[in-house]
C-alpha cells in the first residue's frame, strides 16, 4: 500500500456474506473462458477455476498455486511434457464432477473460429496445434491426452518452463464436454468457481451468486466471501471515483475496476476518509519510450542512448499521476517488479530529471551537434497519453531533440505500431505481462519474430543474440536458471537502447468503506478480486 | 394522389440516403487502419488467429462484398460460421455484433427505451423552456432580463456537456443527495423511479440545447412583432398573452421546428456523453462502444438506425412546414 | 352635442434616426354617437396615424400627445385591460391595407371567430355561425371556402370585406374605417356602405373617395400635412369649400362621363396577347379563378380591366407577369410565350414590364429603403446614369418628397407606399405597365397627378398598359378599351366609351348604375340614397 | 407631413455602418462586446507578445511549482500568483495564462473561420434550395440528410488516421467543421425561405427580371439575416468544442499547441481540486460566446428597420 498514513486493510474484520459491487467502465463482461483475456485474479476467476492459479500476497511476488490440479504441474521430457492431476470432489455449479476431459475440451474449444479472442499463449506451444480447428468439426487435439478422468497430459513443441503459468490462463478452465457451442455461453457459463451467473443484462449489469458445489477446502486461491456479487457495467470512470469518494449507500460495498484518474487522485489526497480507501500498487506496468530502430534518424545506438539521458522521468511521473509516489518508481530495466529474475541495474545513470548535458554530448558525438528532428512522435488518445507524450516531448526538446506529436485513436495507434510498415519514430506506451514471468517482459517486445504482423516489438529491435537468449530462457524449466538468462537478455537489450524505460506504473484503486482484504501484490498491479470480502 | 406521389418520392429518397450512408460507413471502415477483427483476435494476435477471426465474421471479403452481404442479410438473414457453433441472424438481419454476442436489432431494441426516455424528456424541457425564455427575452429586448437569460442559456451551450453533467452529479447527487446519480429504471416497472433517475440527465441535456431555442425564438419573435397582422390581433382586443403566445408564436415556429427535428432526431440516435455519464444503458453508450471497439456490424446497425431517425424527424419537420405556415407549402 | 369620441390636440411624432417626423399636429374633432365623420385629405397627411393612435397601435417610435376621450375616458391613459376591452369591443378598426392585416398562418374563419370570441363568451359553434353571417353581410359569396381559406388565398377585395366583418363583429359603438372600400368595385361598395349606414354605429371614416364621403358621411374633416385645414358638414363642404386645398380636392374629382383618353395609335404587334387563359389555384379543387379569357393589348394602348372583387383581375395580371402557373391557354408578351420562355428570354421580357401590385405594403421589401427599392430595377438591368438623380426624378414625379428615399416601407403612409410601387414600376420606362389598383389609396389630387403622369409618359414612350381598377371614372379617364371580368370569365370588351355608355352585360350595367356620385346639390335633396339600386 | 432634421444627418450609403456605430454608442452591452471581441482577436494575433508581458510561454514545464496535495499542483487557485496570472496547469506546471492566450489563436481564429464557412455554405445552400425548389432542393436536402445521418465520429477518426501530416491542419479543420455544420443552418434557412419566397416583394423582384442570385442577395438575405446571425453566434462554442474533439482524434491542431476546447476538456476532471483550471479558459470561451451573441443582437437590431415594437 502506497499510503503510509492509511491503516492496513482491515482483513481481520472481513466476514462471509453480503453483496459486493464491482464498478466497471467496460460495457462487455466476457465470461467465456475461451474468449476472455482476464488475469487469473479478476472477474473470470470468480466463476471459473483453472488447472493452476496465482497466490497474491502483499509485498511478495506472485506465485503459482494448484487450482483444480493437485499440484502446479509435473514437467518431464526436459519440459516438453507436462502432467496434471485433478483434485477429488471438484464439481460444477450443477453438481456434476469436473473431469480431465472437460479441461481438454475447454482448451480445444479455444481453437474454434467462433471462440477466438482470449489468451492464446498455449496455441503455439501445444504440439500439432497449428492445423487444429477446434472440437466442433469432430477432431480432437492429439497433444492433449486424458489417460483417465483425473489426469491430463500436455505435449509441447518445445521445452517450456512457464507452462505452469500458462495453465492458469482462462482456456484452462473446464467446459463440460459438448457444452458451450454457441456464443451466448458467455452469459450463462457453467461455473466451477465460487460464483455462478444468475443474471446477465448486456451493458448494464451481471449478477453472480454462490455456487453451492464449490468447496473452499479445495481452493487456496479464492476466499469466496460475499454471498452475491453485482458487476455494474458501462460506468463512467470519473463518476465511479466520485461515487466511491462519496461512499454512500451500496457504494460502501463497492470497488473500482478502472484506475483512479490523476485528477481524482489529487482530489483524494485532500480527502482523508477517501484517502484511506485508496489502494495503490507498489509497482506495475513498465512505461517506456519506444525508439524505432529501423528509422534512419534513430538507427545509431549512440543517438538512442542520448534519449536515455534526455528524458525527464520525474516530469513523466508527475504527468502520469501527479507525484512520484502515485505514479510509480523510476525504471531503468525491462523486467518488472514482482517477477522472478529481475535484477536492478542502471546503464545510464542520471538524476530523475535527466542529464541534458550528457544527452547533448552523445548527440554531438553522433554528429548531431545541432540536435535532431523533428521526429514523428505518435501517441494515442486515451489514458492521458497525450499529456504524457507532451511531457516526454518537452524533456527531449531540452537536449535539442525536436518532435512532433501525432495524436491518433488508440485502435489506429495499435494498428500503426504493430503493423508492418512502421512509419513512426517514437511512441510512448506501457507493458504488463499476462502472467508473472520474465518471458512476458522480454519476448513480446524484443523478439525479432514480434516485429510487425501484430507483434509488439514496436522498436523493431532485432538482435540475434537476444533472440537466442529468449529461446534458451523459455525452454529452461528451472525458474531460477531461466531468470538468470532473462536478466542477461535485459542488460543486452538495454545496451542497444531500443527503448527508454521510464517508470513502473503504479495503479490506484478506490474502494468503499465496507470492503476488506483489498490487496494488491507485487504482480500484477491489480487488486485480487478473489480474496475481497465485506466487513461488518 | 399528389400526396401519394410525394410520399413515394420521399420514401425513395430516404432509402437512397440510407444506402449512401451505410455504403459510406463501410467504405470508411475500409479506410481505417484498424481492423474490426482485431478486437476478436486472440492475445497474442498472430496473423493466423486474426485470419481465423476475420474469416468467421466475414471480414475477409472485399468490403464491397461485405456490404452486399449486409444488404442481403436484411432480406434473407445471415449465418456466420458453420456446424454447431454457427450463429444465425434471422431476416431482417441488420448485422450481428460478435463482441456483444447479439444481433444488432436485439441490441438496439433493448437500448431504445432508455434513449427515447432520455431524449423525449429532455426535449420537452428544452423546447418549452427555450421558447418561453425566448419570448420573455424578446419582450424585454435589450434590458437586463434579456441579457441575463441570454447569459444563462449561453452558459449551457458553452460548457461542455461533460462538465455540466459532472457538476450536476456532484451538486445534486452527492452534495445534496437529492437524486440518484446513475442507472435506469424502466418506466413500466416504476414510473416514479424512472423520472427520478432521469431528471438530472434531462436537465443536463436540456441545458445544452436550450440556448438555440431561446435565441431563435427571441429573434423570430422580434421579427414577427413588427408585422401588420400583429397590429390587427391587438386591434380586435386580444390579450397580449394571446397575441404573443398564439399569433406571434405560430409565426416563430418554422425555424424552431426545424432545429427541434434535427436535435431530436440526432439525440434519439444516442445522447453519447449524457448516457455515459449517468450510466444509462442507451444507444449512445452502445454507439461509443461500437466506435471504440471498432465493432463494425454494430456500428453500421446503429448508424443506419440513427440515420433513419434523423431522416424521419426531418421529414416530419418538412411536413409540418405546410401545416404551420401555409405559405411554405411546396407545390 | 353628445360626443362619443372627442379628440383634443392630438400630435403624433415619429423619431427616426437623425430626425423627427411630425405626422399629426394638434388634431381635434368630435364624433357623435351614430354620426359618420369622414376624414379626407392628402395622402400622407396623418389620417391613419391619428386613427391608429386611438387604439394605441402605433409603433414605439411614435410619441403621442393630447387626449382622446371615448365616452369620457381618455383612450391614451387606459390600463391594458381597459384598452383591450375597447379594442374590438367598443371600437372596431378596419385597416387600410387589408392584404397584410390578417395573420398569414391562420385560416380566415378562425381569425374572425377569434375576433368574435374575445369579447363574447359564446360557444364555438355560435361564433362560427355568427362569423358566417357576418361574411354574408359583407356580400361575400362562397362563405364556406372563405372561412377555410388562408389570407393569401383570397383576393384583395375579399380580404377587405373580411377585415370589415371583423371590425363590426362585436357591434362596436365606433368603427374606425381606414379606406374601407379601396379594393371593392362599386356594386359591392354600395352594399358595404349601406350596411355601415344601417348598423347605425358612429363611424370615423378615412377615405379619399369623395363619392363615398358624399354617400355616407355627416361631417367631414379635411387634413393636410398633419393638420386639420377645414371641417364642416358634408353639405357645407361640398357646397362651399373654404380652403384652396379643399377646392382643389373637389376639382380633382373624376366623375363618370368627364371624358376619356384619346384613341390609340394603330396596332402592329400586340404588346400582350392572352388566348383562352385559364388559371386554377392548387387548393381550389379545380375551380378556375380565370377561365377562357382572351385579351390583347396593342402597343401604346391602355386596357382597363374591371370586374367584381374576386373575379380574377389580379390573377390575370399574375399570369401575364409569369408569377402564376397557367393551367391552360397561352400568354404572349411582346411576342414571347411567357410559360415557355427560358430564363434569359424571360429576363428580357421582364425588363420591359413594369408592375404595380395590388398590395403596396407587401410588395416592398421591409428591409430595403424606398430608394433602394426604386433603384433595384435600375441596377438589375444595368441602367446607365445617375441612380440618385433618377430616384429623385421618379419620387418627384409621383409627388413624393425625395427625402423619403431613406425611409423604410413601414414608415410611410399607405398612399405613399403605393406611389413608391408606381415609381418602381416606371423606373425602367417599361413598354408594358401592369397596374393593379394603382391609385386605390390615393386622394383625388394625387391621383390626378399620377394619371397625368401616366398620360405624359404614354405620350412620350407609348407604353401599353393593363389598368386594373374598380373606379370606373379612373378607367374612363385612362383606358382606351375596357374589358369586364365576371366570375373568371371575360363578359364584355370594347372601347371605353362604348362600354361605359352602352353596357350590354347585366353585370356591367349594374356596375355603372352603382357609381356613387358627388351630389353638389346636397342641401336640396337631403341625404341621398347611398345604395345604387341596380 | 413635415420633418425637422436633427443636427446629425446620415448619408444613406453609410447607413448601416454608421447605425451600427450608433448602436454601439448607445448600447453599453454591445460596446463591451465589441471590445471583448476585439481584445480576443488581438490576443489571438499577438499571443506571444501578450504572454511575454507575463514572462511565460505555454510550453515550458514547471514541475517544480506543482506542490499541493499529492503534488499534482492541483490547488484551488492552482499556483496563481504574480508570475503566473492564471496559475499553472496540474501535472505539467505549464503557465495557464499563456495557454489561454495562445488558445485564443487556435480556438478563436479557427473557430471563427470555420463558423463563417459553415454559415456561408448553410445560408447559400439553404436559401437556394428553398427558393429554387425542384431537383436542386431535392439534391441539397438529401445531401443534408446524408450528412446529418452520417457517423461523423467515424469519419473524423478515419480522416485522423489517413490524412497526410503535410496537409495544413487549419485548412483541414475548417473544411471538416464546415462540412458537418452547414446542414443545420441550411435547413433552418430553407424553411424560412419557403415562407418568404411567396411574398409579394419577392415576386416584385422576380417580375422585374431579377435572377435567383439577385433575389437571394437583395430580397431573401436581408430577411434571413436574423436567424442566420443567431445560428452563427450560438454555434461558436460548439464549433470550438468540435475543434477540441477533432484534435483529440488527431485531425485538429496538434498538441501541445494550446486550444481552449482541449484545455477545457482536460480540465473538467479537475473542477473540484483546481477550479481555476477550467474556469479561466471556460470564461474566455464564455466571454467570446456572449460577446458574439450580444453583438449579433445589436447587428440584428440595426438591420431591422422596424426597431422598436410596442409591447
Ligand atoms: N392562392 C390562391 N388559392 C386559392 N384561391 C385563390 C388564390 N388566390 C386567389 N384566389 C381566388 O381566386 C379568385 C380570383 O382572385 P383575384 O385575386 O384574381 O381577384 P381580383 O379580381 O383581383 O379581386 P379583387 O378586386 O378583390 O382584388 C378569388 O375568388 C380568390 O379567392
Ligand atoms: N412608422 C413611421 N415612421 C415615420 N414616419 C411615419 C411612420 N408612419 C407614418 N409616417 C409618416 O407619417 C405621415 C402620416 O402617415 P399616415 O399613414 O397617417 O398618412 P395617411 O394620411 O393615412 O395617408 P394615406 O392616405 O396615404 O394612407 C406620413 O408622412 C408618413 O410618412
Ligand atoms: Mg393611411
Ligand atoms: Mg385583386
Amino acid at each position: 500500500n502506497a499510503n503510509p498514513a492509511a491503516p492496513a486493510p482491515n482483513s481481520a474484520d472481513v466476514a462471509k456474506g453480503g453483496t459486493l459491487y464491482i464498478l466497471s467502465d467496460l460495457s462487455v463482461q466476457q465470461l467465456d473462458p475461451a474468449k476472455s483475456q482476464n488475469l487469473a485474479i479478476t472477474v473470470l476467476g470468480l466463476v471459473h477455476r483453472r488447472l493452476t492459479s496465482w497466490k497474491i500476497e502483499e509485498g511478495k511476488p506472485a506465485t503459482v498455486v494448484p487450482d483444480l490440479a493437485t499440484d502446479t504441474g509435473r514437467p518431464s521430457d526436459g519440459g516438453k511434457t507436462w502432467t496434471f492431476t485433478l483434485k477429488d470432489n471438484v464439481k460444477y455449479a450443477d453438481g456434476t464432477p469436473i473431469v480431465a476431459a472437460d479441461i481438454k475440451y475447454g482448451i480445444e474449444r479455444s481453437f474454434a473460429a467462433a471462440f477466438t479472442g482470449g489468451l492464446a499463449y498455449h496455441k503455439k506451444l501445444l504440439a500439432g496445434a497449428d492445423a487444429y480447428k477446434g472440437p466442433f468439426e469432430g477432431s480432437e487435439l492429439a497433444s492433449i491426452e486424458v489417460p483417465d478422468p483425473k489426469t491430463i497430459v500436455f505435449r509441447l513443441t518445445q521445452p517450456y518452463g512457464d507452462w505452469t503459468w500458462i495453465a492458469s490462463t482462462p482456456p484452462f478452465a473446464p467446459v463440460p464436454k459438448g457444452k458451450g457451442t454457441d456464443a451466448s455461453y458467455t452469459e450463462k457459463p457453467i461455473a466451477s468457481g465460487p460464483y455462478q451467473v444468475t443474471s446477465y443484462a448486456k451493458g448494464v449489469e451481471v449478477k453472480l451468486s454462490r455456487n453451492t458445489f464449490w468447496d473452499k477446502g479445495t481452493d487456496e486461491a479464492r476466499a469466496g466471501l460475499p454471498d452475491d456479487i453485482v458487476i455494474q457495467l458501462g460506468q463512467q470512470t470519473d463518476i465511479i471515483s466520485q461515487r466511491l469518494i462519496a461512499d454512500a449507500g451500496n457504494d460502501k460495498f463497492a470497488f473500482s475496476v478502472p484506475f483512479v484518474a490523476p485528477a481524482q487522485l489529487a482530489q483524494i489526497q485532500g480527502n482523508q476518509p477517501a484517502k484511506q480507501r485508496l489502494v495503490t500498487s507498489k509497482s506495475g506496468a513498465l512505461a517506456y519510450v519506444t525508439l524505432n530502430t529501423r528509422r534512419p534518424a534513430l538507427a545509431d545506438p549512440k543517438v538512442r542512448q542520448a534519449f536515455q539521458y534526455a528524458v525527464d522521468k520525474a516530469s513523466y511521473q508527475i504527468a502520469s499521476a501527479g507525484s512520484a509516489e502515485l505514479a510509480g518508481g523510476i525504471a531503468t530495466t525491462l523486467i518488472t517488479e514482482g517477477i522472478a529474475g529481475r535484477e536492478v541495474y542502471d546503464l545510464y545513470p542520471a538524476p530523475p530529471g535527466g542529464d541534458v548535458e550528457k544527452a547533448k554530448q552523445l548527440l554531438r558525438e553522433a554528429g548531431h551537434a545541432d540536435g535532431i528532428g523533428p521526429l514523428d512522435f505518435v501517441v494515442y488518445n486515451s489514458n492521458n497519453y497525450q499529456k504524457k507524450g507532451e511531457a516526454v516531448q518537452a524533456a527531449l526538446l531540452r537536449a535539442g531533440i525536436k518532435t512532433e506529436l501525432r495524436v491518433v485513436d488508440s485502435e489506429a495507434w495499435e494498428a500503426l505500431v504493430t503493423g508492418n510498415e512502421g512509419t513512426y519514430d517514437l511512441t510512448v506506451s506501457s507493458w504488463q505481462p499476462d502472467f508473472p514471468s520474465a518471458t512476458g517482459n522480454i519476448q513480446p517486445l524484443f523478439d525479432t519474430k514480434e516485429i510487425g504482423n501484430g507483434g509488439y516489438n514496436t522498436a523493431r529491435y532485432s538482435n540475434p543474440e537476444v533472440d537466442k537468449l529468449i529461446t534458451q530462457a523459455q525452454s529452461t524449466v528451472d525458474p531460477v536458471e531461466a531468470g538468470k538468462i532473462w536478466a542477461k537478455a535485459d542488460r543486452l537489450i538495454m545496451q542497444d537502447s531500443p527503448v527508454v524505460p521510464l517508470i513502473y506504473t503504479r495503479n490506484s484503486f478506490l474502494h468503499g468503506s465496507k470492503i476488506g482484504n483489498f490487496v494488491i501484490g507485487g504482480f500484477p498491479a491489480y487488486p485480487n478480486f478473489l480474496q475481497v470480502g465485506l466487513t461488518k | 394522389m399528389r400526396v401519394l406521389r410525394f410520399l413515394a418520392g420521399r420514401l425513395a429518397g430516404m432509402l437512397f440516403v440510407l444506402l449512401v450512408i451505410s455504403l459510406c460507413t463501410y467504405a470508411l471502415f475500409a479506410l481505417l487502419p484498424s481492423d474490426p477483427a482485431r478486437m476478436s483476435c486472440s492475445k497474442p494476435c498472430t496473423p493466423e488467429s486474426l485470419a481465423l477471426a476475420r474469416g468467421f465474421m466475414g471480414f475477409d471479403k472485399p468490403w464491397i462484398q461485405q456490404y452486399l452481404d449486409f444488404l442481403g442479410g436484411i432480406f434473407a438473414g445471415r449465418t456466420f460460421g458453420s456446424g454447431p457453433t454457427a450463429i444465425t441472424c434471422d431476416a431482417p438481419c441488420f448485422g450481428y455484433s460478435f463482441l456483444q454476442n447479439a444481433t444488432v436489432t436485439d441490441l438496439i431494441t433493448a437500448r431504445m427505451p432508455v434513449t427515447v426516455s432520455l431524449a423525449l424528456g429532455a426535449a420537452v424541457i428544452w423546447l418549452i423552456g427555450g421558447v418561453a425564455l425566448g419570448v420573455f427575452s424578446a419582450l424585454r429586448r435589450g434590458k437586463l432580463p434579456d441579457r441575463l437569460s441570454m447569459a444563462f442559456t449561453l452558459a449551457g451551450v458553452s460548457a461542455p456537456t461533460f462538465l455540466l453533467g459532472l457538476l450536476a452529479i456532484l451538486i445534486f447527487g452527492f452534495t445534496f443527495n437529492m437524486v440518484p446519480v446513475s442507472g435506469y429504471v424502466a418506466l413500466a416497472d416504476d414510473p416514479v423511479g424512472w423520472a427520478w433517475h432521469l431528471i438530472t440527465p434531462w436537465l443536463v441535456l436540456a441545458a445544452v440545447h436550450i440556448a438555440v431555442y431561446a435565441r431563435l425564438t427571441r429573434t423570430q419573435m422580434l421579427e414577427v412583432l413588427g408585422e401588420d397582422h400583429i397590429r390587427t390581433a391587438r386591434a380586435i382586443g386580444l390579450a397580449e398573452r394571446t397575441v404573443i403566445g398564439k399569433h406571434a408564436l405560430r409565426n416563430v415556429a418554422l425555424p424552431v421546428v426545424t432545429v427541434f427535428a434535427m436535435d431530436l432526431g440526432g439525440l434519439l440516435g444516442g445522447a453519447v456523453i449524457t448516457e455515459r455519464l449517468f450510466a444509462l444503458p442507451g444507444l449512445g453508450g452502445l454507439l461509443i462502444d461500437a466506435v471504440s471497439l471498432k465493432d463494425l456490424p454494430l456500428l453500421l446497425g446503429i448508424t443506419v438506425f440513427a440515420a433513419v431517425l434523423v431522416i424521419v424527424a426531418n421529414f416530419l419537420a418538412d411536413v409540418c412546414y405546410g401545416l404551420l405556415d401555409p405559405r411554405a407549402r411546396v407545390h | 352635442m353628445d360626443a362619443l369620441l372627442s379628440l383634443r390636440d392630438i400630435s403624433v411624432d415619429f423619431t427616426l434616426p437623425g430626425r423627427v417626423v411630425h405626422a399629426a399636429r394638434q388634431v381635434s374633432f368630435d364624433v357623435a354617437r351614430g354620426e359618420v365623420v369622414a376624414v379626407v385629405g392628402e395622402s400622407g397627411s396623418g389620417k391613419s396615424v391619428t386613427a391608429m393612435s386611438l387604439l394605441g397601435l402605433l409603433p414605439s417610435s411614435a410619441t403621442v400627445t393630447g387626449s382622446a376621450l371615448l365616452g369620457g375616458r381618455d383612450l391614451y391613459r387606459l390600463s391594458p385591460a381597459e384598452l383591450r376591452a375597447v379594442r374590438g369591443g367598443e371600437i372596431g378598426m378596419v385597416f387600410q391595407e387589408p392584404m397584410s392585416a390578417l395573420n398569414p398562418v391562420f385560416r380566415v374563419g378562425a381569425q374572425l371567430v377569434e375576433a368574435i370570441r374575445v369579447h363574447r363568451r359564446e360557444p364555438m359553434a355560435a361564433a362560427k355561425d355568427r362569423a358566417r353571417s357576418l361574411l354574408e353581410k359583407v356580400e361575400l359569396t362562397d362563405v364556406p371556402r372563405i372561412m377555410r381559406a388562408y389570407p393569401h388565398e383570397l383576393s384583395g377585395g375579399q380580404l377587405q370585406r373580411v377585415v370589415i366583418a371583423m371590425a363590426i363583429a362585436n357591434d362596436p359603438a365606433l368603427v374606425i374605417a381606414d379606406e374601407p372600400t379601396t379594393a371593392l368595385d362599386v356594386t359591392v361598395q354600395a352594399g358595404i356602405l349601406a350596411l355601415l349606414r344601417k348598423l347605425g354605429q358612429a363611424i370615423l371614416l378615412i377615405t379619399h373617395d369623395l363619392g363615398v364621403v358624399s354617400a355616407l358621411a355627416d361631417r367631414v374633416v379635411v387634413m393636410r400635412d398633419g393638420e386639420i385645414v377645414e371641417r364642416g358638414t358634408v353639405a357645407e363642404l361640398f357646397a362651399a369649400p373654404k380652403t384652396e386645398y379643399t377646392k382643389h380636392l373637389l376639382d380633382s374629382v373624376l366623375t363618370l362621363g368627364s371624358g376619356s383618353a384619346e384613341a390609340p395609335s394603330s396596332t402592329v404587334d400586340n404588346a400582350v396577347e392572352i388566348t383562352e387563359l385559364a388559371v386554377s389555384y392548387p387548393r381550389s379543387h379545380g375551380v378556375r379563378a380565370v377561365d377562357g379569357v382572351s385579351l390583347r393589348i396593342a402597343p401604346g394602348e391602355v386596357v382597363g380591366l374591371v370586374g367584381e372583387s374576386g373575379s380574377g383581375k389580379s390573377t390575370v395580371s399574375g399570369a401575364i407577369t409569369g408569377l402564376l402557373p397557367i393551367t391552360a391557354g397561352s400568354v404572349r408578351v411582346g411576342g414571347t410565350d411567357i410559360a415557355g420562355a427560358g430564363r434569359r428570354a424571360l429576363k428580357e421580357v421582364r425588363k420591359r414590364i413594369g408592375v404595380v401590385f395590388q398590395d403596396p405594403a407587401s410588395s416592398l421589401n421591409p428591409r430595403a429603403t424606398i430608394g433602394k427599392s426604386i433603384t433595384e430595377p435600375l441596377a438589375l438591368h444595368r441602367f446607365e446614369g445617375d441612380f440618385s438623380a433618377r430616384v429623385t426624378e421618379l419620387l418627384t414625379a409621383v409627388r413624393l418628397d425625395p427625402a423619403l428615399r431613406d425611409r423604410y416601407p413601414h414608415q410611410l403612409s399607405g398612399g405613399q407606399r403605393q406611389r413608391v410601387g408606381i415609381a418602381r414600376a416606371l423606373a425602367l420606362r417599361p413598354a408594358l405597365l401592369i397596374a393593379d389598383e394603382p391609385t386605390s389609396a390615393l386622394d383625388v389630387s394625387v391621383q390626378a397627378s399620377i394619371l397625368d403622369l401616366l398620360d405624359t409618359l404614354r405620350a412620350e414612350f407609348g407604353f401599353a398598359c393593363l389598368f386594373i381598377s374598380h373606379d370606373l371614372a379612373v378607367i374612363e379617364r385612362v383606358a382606351d378599351r375596357v374589358a369586364v371580368l365576371h366570375k373568371g370569365k371575360l363578359v364584355e370588351e370594347g372601347t371605353t366609351a362604348g362600354i361605359l355608355t352602352a353596357p350590354s352585360h347585366p353585370y356591367t350595367q349594374r356596375l355603372i348604375a352603382s357609381v356613387p356620385k358627388i351630389d353638389r346639390r346636397w342641401e336640396q335633396h337631403g341625404h341621398p340614397d347611398p345604395v345604387g339600386t341596380p | 407631413m413635415s420633418e425637422s432634421h436633427l443636427p446629425i444627418g446620415v448619408p444613406a450609403s453609410r447607413r448601416s455602418a454608421s447605425e451600427l456605430l450608433r448602436t454601439l454608442r448607445r448600447d453599453r452591452w454591445a460596446l463591451t462586446s465589441a471590445i471583448v471581441i476585439a481584445a480576443l482577436a488581438v490576443t489571438g494575433i499577438a499571443a506571444p507578445l501578450i504572454a511575454a508581458l507575463e514572462g511565460q510561454d505555454p510550453y515550458t514545464f514547471h514541475t517544480e511549482l506543482l506542490t499541493g496535495p499529492g503534488s499534482t499542483g492541483a490547488a484551488p487557485l492552482g499556483g496563481l500568483d504574480g508570475d503566473h496570472w492564471f496559475g499553472v496547469e496540474p501535472l505539467t506546471g505549464r503557465d495557464l495564462f499563456a495557454i489561454v492566450v495562445y488558445g485564443a489563436r487556435t480556438s478563436f481564429l479557427i473557430g471563427l473561420a470555420s463558423t463563417a464557412v459553415a454559415m456561408v455554405l448553410g445560408v447559400i445552400l439553404g436559401a437556394s434550395a428553398g427558393y429554387l425548389g425542384g431537383w436542386w432542393d431535392r439534391i441539397v436536402m438529401r445531401t443534408i440528410d446524408v450528412l446529418l445521418g452520417f457517423p461523423s465520429l467515424i469519419f473524423m477518426i478515419a480522416i485522423g488516421a489517413v490524412a497526410p501530416p503535410s496537409l495544413p491542419r487549419p485548412v483541414l479543420l475548417v473544411a471538416l467543421i464546415a462540412v458537418f455544420n452547414w446542414p443545420r443552418t441550411a435547413r433552418v434557412i430553407r424553411a424560412q425561405t419557403l415562407s418568404l419566397r411567396t411574398r409579394d416583394f419577392v415576386s416584385a423582384a422576380r417580375v422585374l427580371g431579377a435572377g435567383p442570385w439577385h433575389v437571394f442577395r437583395h430580397e431573401l438575405l436581408p430577411n434571413l439575416l436574423a436567424p442566420a446571425i443567431v445560428l452563427t453566434t450560438i454555434s461558436i462554442p460548439q464549433l470550438i468544442g468540435l475543434e477540441a474533439a477533432l484534435s483529440f482524434l488527431g485531425v485538429g491542431i496538434t498538441a501541445p499547441t494550446p486550444s481552449w476546447g482541449r484545455t477545457i476538456g482536460d480540465a473538467i476532471g479537475w473542477v473540484q481540486t483546481q477550479p481555476t483550471y477550467v474556469l479561466f479558459p471556460g470564461l474566455a470561451l464564455f466571454a467570446a460566446t456572449l460577446a458574439f451573441n450580444v453583438l449579433g443582437d445589436a447587428l440584428r437590431d440595426t438591420l431591422d428597420p422596424r426597431f422598436g415594437v410596442r409591447g
